[in-house]
């Protein structure tokens, strides 16, 4: 089981903020495959991995980051604040 | 030791206040220089609201990484970080950062680190609401690529 | 155009409602920065008091020009100089250095360019009164050093 | 007829912070020089001019800079604001 978070447009395009997913995932890559074929609305969210950022468990990754104990991740755009 | 503070907050802050109270804690150092982000309005002058998204749990630990790292290079007696989420208008502070050191020079690229990451590198989205709709402000290639120059030294 | 302000004075000023002030007079910019300096307790604590001297009429003229060749060479919309003179004791505000633009990095880099000219180019001196005596402050070589970096570009 | 004025360390040794000097110095060395041979305080005070900067007319000039038209010259140690 583990948690996934969604940000700015990521979480608007997929409608929720944080969904709890069963899986098996070795690596974010995975993952995000597993999502893209869920529904339609995941394939467009993740359609463009460059256009995205991971964080696992908190802190930024990559998209061949092992998944291994992860409880939480979570994919945004590029961040934007200051 | 040098003293961090962070403020991850829904609320306005007043920018002058927290600047002299941060002068005033560290009135044994000569230097102290702050950068504070504004709400700029839009080309067409029609911004009504800036909303800022983050993430809760990973903003406090990115700035504190951040913050440690600065205080790490840097001789400095004292970090400030605030940074604002919610909603925001035309002419508001969203956040603000500050240092206090010997000497200016450390103080002002400590500064600018601290900006440089935060920028790409703490978990915030802002999305302007104008007349004409709600856009994600898109992240800039030279805030990523102003990383580069902290990772040669 | 630039809004351009100089203070030099012999009254405390405050730095946090001069922050205030140039921030909202500058809203339609995103980046504000600035720097303060203070008076810093000597190494044996024993600073009873530092008194600034400057030369009046030329100090006006040397921070205008420092100014105006800042507005010149970064994109900004306004800069702010105070600088006192006279007395001041341990934690007083000895001057203050502000700088309004739309992008960080040029505000950033001007309120280093004020700060290095300032330093050594405009007309103050002090001097620090202690128990053990009354002594003017050096120059340091690295203040005039740091002029270097200014004129290659 | 020319003002001369003086500031922190020089000011004390001289013990004026302004004169009104009758010169016909061409440069500032010159003045300096004439300045020097008056009393030993000035002797003093223009010891080592590579610790004195100068303006002539409130603008920052050197040693050799021409004097002529000049109704103002400050001496002083390096500036130490900020």
């Amino acid at each position: 089981m583990m948690n996934v978070l969604y940000f700015a447009w990521v979480r608007e395009r997929i409608g929720v903020p944080k969904e709890t997913v069963e899986t098996q995932a070795e690596t974010v890559a995975d993952l995000v495959e597993e999502l893209r074929g869920r529904e339609e609305r995941y394939a467009a969210a993740f359609a463009d991995l460059s256009a995205l950022r991971v964080a696992i468990d908190q802190e930024l990754s990559e998209f061949d980051s092992p998944l291994k104990g992860a409880r939480e991740v979570a994919f945004f755009p590029p961040m934007t604040g200051g | 030791m040098v003293s961090i503070s962070i403020s991850v907050q829904d609320t306005a802050f007043d920018a002058g206040a927290m600047l002299n109270d941060f002068s005033n804690e560290n009135s044994q150092v000569g230097a102290v220089i702050s950068f504070t982000g504004l709400v700029r309005d839009t080309p067409d002058n029609d911004l009504d609201r800036m909303v800022i998204e983050h993430y809760p749990g990973m903003t406090e630990r990115a700035l504190q990484t951040i913050a440690d790292e600065a205080a790490q290079r840097w001789d400095l007696a004292a970090v400030l970080v605030i940074h604002r989420f919610g909603d925001l208008h035309v002419g508001e502070q969203i956040m603000m950062v500050a240092t206090a050191s010997r000497h200016r020079t450390a103080g002002f690229e400590a500064a600018e680190f601290l900006m440089d990451y935060l920028k790409s590198r703490a978990p915030f989205w802002k999305k302007e609401f104008t007349k004409s709709g709600a856009e994600w402000v898109d992240a800039k290639d030279a805030d990523e690529a102003a990383l580069g120059r902290w990772s040669a030294d």
